[in-house]
């Protein structure tokens, strides 16, 4: 695409911010200096939140592009552990892939990948126990793939098919999994957010063990449920952590639009007097640890963390979208951070466990073990296909049971079969 | 209910009684909103609840209605009974988007593997000088939302036996609370000397567990002349203005608007063939065009008139002008006659 | 209209040009909400305008419905003429205080001083497998806000001249855009191949200013066997329906829902004595209620058929089952049969 | 009253902040240093938001107790200049009595004093231009009161009668004077901050010396537009103020409910990139170089500030509301920062240029004034008498031209005239 014209400057004295890069422009990051030594201190997960102020400026890192982990944030994870850390992310990987594609092919509505973003959520999901209830976005499938949610239902879901534990009445991705912890996905922004603060007051008002840990993009941080979570969350000290996925885009306006250039979005959480944490999203480690010290703090009655992963988006917003119109094609590349596929394979392969033929091995494993599962997923039914999803369904769970007006309704619906 | 011991209650008195009793059965419900904790409510609703069940049981927020809500689903979907206040149903609009897409849809959204079982208790209609935002009526709002229940008692009795059956219920309730009902009842005249509950016979209030079906209309006068059907604060302003002009009125109260007892309307319709339709809430969208759709639908060859509808005007609910906005006997006379004249 | 030029355009274009038109004439004209600016909108409503007109004219907004409503209020309040983009019906709820409680009452509330000449623009319906968040059609939950407008165009023709209305009224608009029809008409079928508005006639769009006056409805079909109340895309279905089952319908293209063209509404159903209405939002409490309401409140002694409502589901919008959801041609056609062998 | 059981303790985990005192308890601020030498440096009104963040934990204060003025951002008024403010707070003080009075006797249906919060208002408004709108809650009448508004016309409004230039539309207090650069007042809480800076947007657009200064109590602040408008205004770099007036309690819940317990207001405009002041409310030369310092800052470009107004709310909520029932009767006394009216007293006689004699005269006056301006009010009625609003009114500004269903009602309505 040709280079698209910068609008015409203000003429006017309101100030509107704009990226640094449009389609047609190289995309140069050699002012961003990528923090190597200046990860702060790990403070004591019940500190006073004041001690983390200055972590919500800096960034939290442990992988180094050479491959060595480094610091007091470094959770030293088992080469089991961290062997598994691949295989989930390069799970949720080929399952993005693949769907990508079959939506392609007309075989789904819409798709949303996470590429670029598989250590925040496999990362994060790892730090957490299970039972502890997740209130994701749609970009937290690693969540699910690390917790052995079965990839068939998932794909089920997004096929609209018989085998769709939602019965259709849902768009591709807004998963419900309540038995791994994984709160039903919301097609409305940041909603979610205050509602997970409630489900941990309730953990802490039932004096249970379990925590709530919520997210959002970094462009739904504007909604007013992003204001209401940090405030609730302050007053009754919830058990729980508010992570922020800045992934510099929200479809495609940059994350300046989002909350302005002046602050970070961890920042946010100091002035609501809650512990801030800001962490290399492409670090799977750091994601680890920053994790593994908000739960602590959660569980022990330290109150809430606000977290923010500095990741990219590396793909389009979702299937309906082209980033090309918006952002340089190969802003990707460039981005300084790497991509954290490639950065935990250079910590394997410098650790000596791993090497370049066993991660195309284990690459292709994936592959066709996705291929497998979509297959039989699809066996049950597609969207432009026949999804076999009975059409009655619609009428099913509105209430717990269907007042009379609805079961009028559905007997109408009866006279349009046919 | 032979044995049942009662107690004469004013309507807010009956609320915190139903609020009582369900919290001592039960700790899985609390009890929370702005000025609801320590002070009681700036009606007095949950006056004492803190003292006799503890600060997590019943406690303030923030000033943050969407903040409520959204606490409320998630302790719901996590197991708890939350019954939230919203101090003013003028001030229900922040929340608007957590009620509306969240609360009434989780369970849909999941199919059934999360559900959101909260109550929402808040005070409606005009009658106290609060204005353009202390006197709204916006239960059309929410009748319009698949998912949620919306219901309204018009005494102590209904008040505490349908807050019970909402607090049980396994879907999100809208409670809403005519505040112009909360000491006695009210007939439509001002300047009348205020009426109490104490000795009224729905002020009479059994003690104790005790509920009254959702979707079930109460027939509060028979009559072979007209139907009226309403809610809330019009319900007593019906059944006077009615008893004035000497009708033989067949009156409903509705009691829920959503589930709606339709039986008992077309019944009722079938019978007298004239129906008036009465809510505080502005005309245009509100509540009495969905009865006056169902009624034609259902009844259309029994009806000898139109439909009329008794209802706010379609403006902001005015200060000064408070007494000249609501629908009051005059406006409920000038409908009950023309229909009577009518054909 | 003898000389003006036109251009076959569909309706994204249209409004993009009822923009562009606007923002040439008038400085106050400021276009906002979320990927408006240099992407141009999600549906491509805004593309060109930013490269156009300035950054500081056209631009994109934080994700915050409530934000992008609350700035407009302000900036109209100042002077300005601003033109909001909800990128989706769905997602305007979290701004429904600024528009219910704030925007439609401002000049009330001042008395005058202050106003708030805004356009809040939005797309609604479904036929795109949008789900239950992509897909709604909330227009009854604004007809019942007195202070506000309402309005949806069902062509690109409507679509530019009611855009620059609505720009231009001096009172907010809700402008809802049936995102079904940005492209071409849809008859209702969704297998059969997509229609263009180009070559249609109602994709023939003036150049320059021209205005649709608010509150004047269009008919669309001449007929005597019944009258059929409808907007945005249910037009279509209606049209193509009615003239399948070779029916002789009077079909009116409402425009506008508040205000209505009661005129042309009553004129209409006197003559026929029948009525359907349809649309595609959930039915209890939908504007068909309120049209229910009127036709037979001002219709009565005319009817001879109960007034017929086709609408969509009391349920969210599924979205497997987008088209056992959406009020197609089977459902419009049992309606017109039902109402047509009634009495 | 006897002093309240304190309710059993949380039995459970979560936690729910309670204020240090309730009825019964004897109110003790010993522990509160009030900052004397602490007040932070005066930056630069264009510098960098960060140097304000210490601002925004710290307090600005200019008069000591003992009445003298000290430090930099001492604005070092004329004498003129203080007289006049101490009129206007008195002036503002006498009304909010009279009003609350006459309330009690039934001519309006509510009333809100202000009382103890009038150099917030006072000292506010004489550092900005008339012109500058501002975007007040109901405690700002001393706004009113400074730019020569109609004292009559005000009372008028609250009395809903036939000088009400709001035709008894409104609540008494929701004021709206335009000409005197003072926005509509809204009964929902919140919603006006983020129309604030809507407003400010177009005064920078239409490149205008204008800017907007919003208001909101400390507890409005959990509304979702407080997120907005910081949000917004720091996005659009909006030419305005934010202030947000602590006065301790919202109704019946004091501050921590608001915001938790773990950060003060002003520090919430620091994580959104905003320049961030909190000043010792009671101190009206505070209030003012706070206030002169946040304008330059916007006049110039440098765009918002939140300025949190550290007071206390002597009085009651509103006429509806007895504030014994949830606090000690006493509170008010034992506040640590004294009364604005004195404290200005005690700096202008320490000045030389007034006396006790002197203030008790002008409250005499005021007193006097207010009598008079009441007594001319209220013969154009009042509430509980003929208010001689006419009722036809209520059809009139919903739209700027009646449609015609609403013209059809004002005609049923004339049929319950007889
Ligand atoms: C309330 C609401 N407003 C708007 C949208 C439309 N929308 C869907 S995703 C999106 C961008 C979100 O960006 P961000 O929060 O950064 O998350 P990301 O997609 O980058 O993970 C928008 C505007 C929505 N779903 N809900
Ligand atoms: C949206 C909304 N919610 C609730 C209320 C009821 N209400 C009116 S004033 C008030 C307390 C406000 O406290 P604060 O913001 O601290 O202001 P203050 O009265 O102390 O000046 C409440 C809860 C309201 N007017 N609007
Ligand atoms: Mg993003
Ligand atoms: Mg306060």
């Amino acid at each position: 695409m040709a280079k698209a014209p910068k609008p015409s400057s203000n003429r006017s004295r309101l100030y509107v911010p704009e990226p640094q890069f449009r389609p047609g422009d190289t995309p140069d990051y050699s002012h961003i200096s990528v923090p190597a030594d200046h990860t702060p201190a790990r403070p004591d997960p019940l500190c006073d939140h004041h001690e983390t102020a200055e972590h919500a400026l800096k960034l939290i890192r442990v992988l180094r592009f050479n491959g060595d982990a480094v610091g007091e944030w470094d959770p030293k994870l088992s080469t089991d552990a961290l062997l598994g850390a691949m295989n989930d992310m390069m799970m949720t990987r080929a399952m993005d892939e693949r769907m990508f594609n079959m939506q392609r092919q007309g075989k789904m509505s819409f798709y949303m990948k996470s590429t670029g973003e598989e250590a925040v959520s496999v990362g994060h999901a790892m730090a957490l126990k299970n039972s502890d209830m997740i209130f994701p976005t749609y970009r937290q499938q690693g969540i699910l793939i690390n917790r052995g949610a079965s990839i068939k239902e998932m794909m089920c879901q997004c096929l609209s098919n018989s085998g769709d534990p939602l019965d259709g009445k849902s768009i591709p991705v807004l998963y419900s999994f309540k038995k791994h912890g994984f709160f039903s996905i919301s097609g409305n922004l940041g909603t979610q957010l205050i509602q997970g603060v409630g489900w941990a007051m309730a953990c802490a008002y039932k004096n249970e063990d379990g925590i709530a840990s919520v997210f959002t993009g970094e462009g739904a941080t504007a909604e007013g449920d992003f204001h209401y979570a940090l405030n609730f969350a302050s007053t009754y000290r919830a058990p729980c952590i508010i992570n922020v996925v800045n992934n510099q885009w929200a479809i495609s306006s940059f994350q300046g639009i989002a909350a302005g250039e002046g602050e970070t979005f961890a920042a946010r959480g100091s002035g609501y007097g809650l512990a801030t944490l800001r962490v290399d999203g492409n670090d799977i480690l750091a994601v680890y640890a920053a994790t593994k010290w908000a739960a602590e703090r959660a569980r022990k009655g330290g109150g809430a963390t606000l977290i923010e992963h500095f990741t990219y988006r590396q793909a389009g917003h979702s299937t309906s979208d082209d980033p090309s119109q918006y952002r340089p094609k190969d802003e990707a590349e460039h981005w300084p951070f790497g991509d954290p596929v490639e950065r935990l394979k250079t910590h394997l392969i410098k650790l000596g466990v791993w090497s370049e033929e066993q991660h195309e091995e284990l690459a292709k494993t994936c592959k066709t073990e996705i291929r497998e599962i979509y297959k039989s997923a699809e066996a049950m039914g597609n969207l432009s296909g026949a999804t076999h999803v009975n059409d009655y369904t619609m009428f099913e769970q509105v209430y717990e049971h269907p007042p009379e007006h609805l079961e009028a309704q559905r007997r109408m619906f009866t006279q349009e079969l046919d | 209910m032979a044995d049942v011991k009662t107690q004469s209650m004013t309507m807010i008195e009956a609320i915190r009684d139903a609020l009582d009793v369900t919290m001592s059965q039960n700790s899985d419900v609390l009890v929370f909103g702005e000025d609801v904790g320590y002070f009681g409510g700036v009606f007095r609703c949950t006056a004492g609840l803190q003292e006799k069940h503890g600060l997590h049981r019943c406690f303030d927020t923030p000033i943050s209605e969407g903040g409520i809500v959204g606490i409320a689903i998630g302790m719901a979907a996590n197991g708890l009974r939350p019954v939230a206040e919203i101090q003013f149903a003028d001030y229900i609009y922040p929340a608007y988007d957590q009620i509306a897409s969240e609360a009434a849809r989780l369970r849909y959204r999941s199919n059934g593997d999360f559900v959101a079982p909260l109550t929402i208790r808040t005070p409606v209609g005009g009658g106290i000088y609060g204005g353009q935002t202390h006197s709204q009526s916006p239960e059309a709002l929410f009748t319009h939302i698949a998912g949620l229940k919306t219901v309204i008692p018009s005494n102590p009795y209904d008040a505490k036996g349908m807050l019970i059956e909402a607090i049980e219920d396994n879907d999100p309730v809208l409670f809403l609370e005519p505040k112009r009902l909360y000491n006695g009842p009210f007939y439509g005249d001002p300047h009348a000397p205020a009426k109490s509950w104490k000795g009224h016979p729905l002020g009479e209030v059994p003690s104790g567990h005790y509920s009254v079906p959702m979707g079930k209309a109460r027939k509060i006068a028979e009559g072979d002349d007209v139907t009226i059907l309403t809610y809330g604060t019009m319900v007593w302003v019906a059944e006077a203005t009615a008893a004035q002009l000497g009708l033989s009125a067949d009156i409903l109260d509705l009691r829920a608007l959503l589930p709606l007892d339709l039986d008992a309307i077309t019944e009722s319709v079938k019978k007298t063939g004239r129906c008036v339709v009465m809510h505080e809430a502005t005309r245009t969208s509100g509540f009495g065009a969905e009865l006056a759709a169902q009624v034609q639908e259902h009844c259309f060859y029994h009806l000898e008139a139109p439909i009329e509808r008794v209802t706010g005007w379609d403006t902001p609910y005015p200060h000064a002008q408070e007494w000249a906005y609501f629908p009051g006997p005059k406006r409920v006379a000038n409908a009950l006659r023309k229909i009577m004249d009518a054909a």
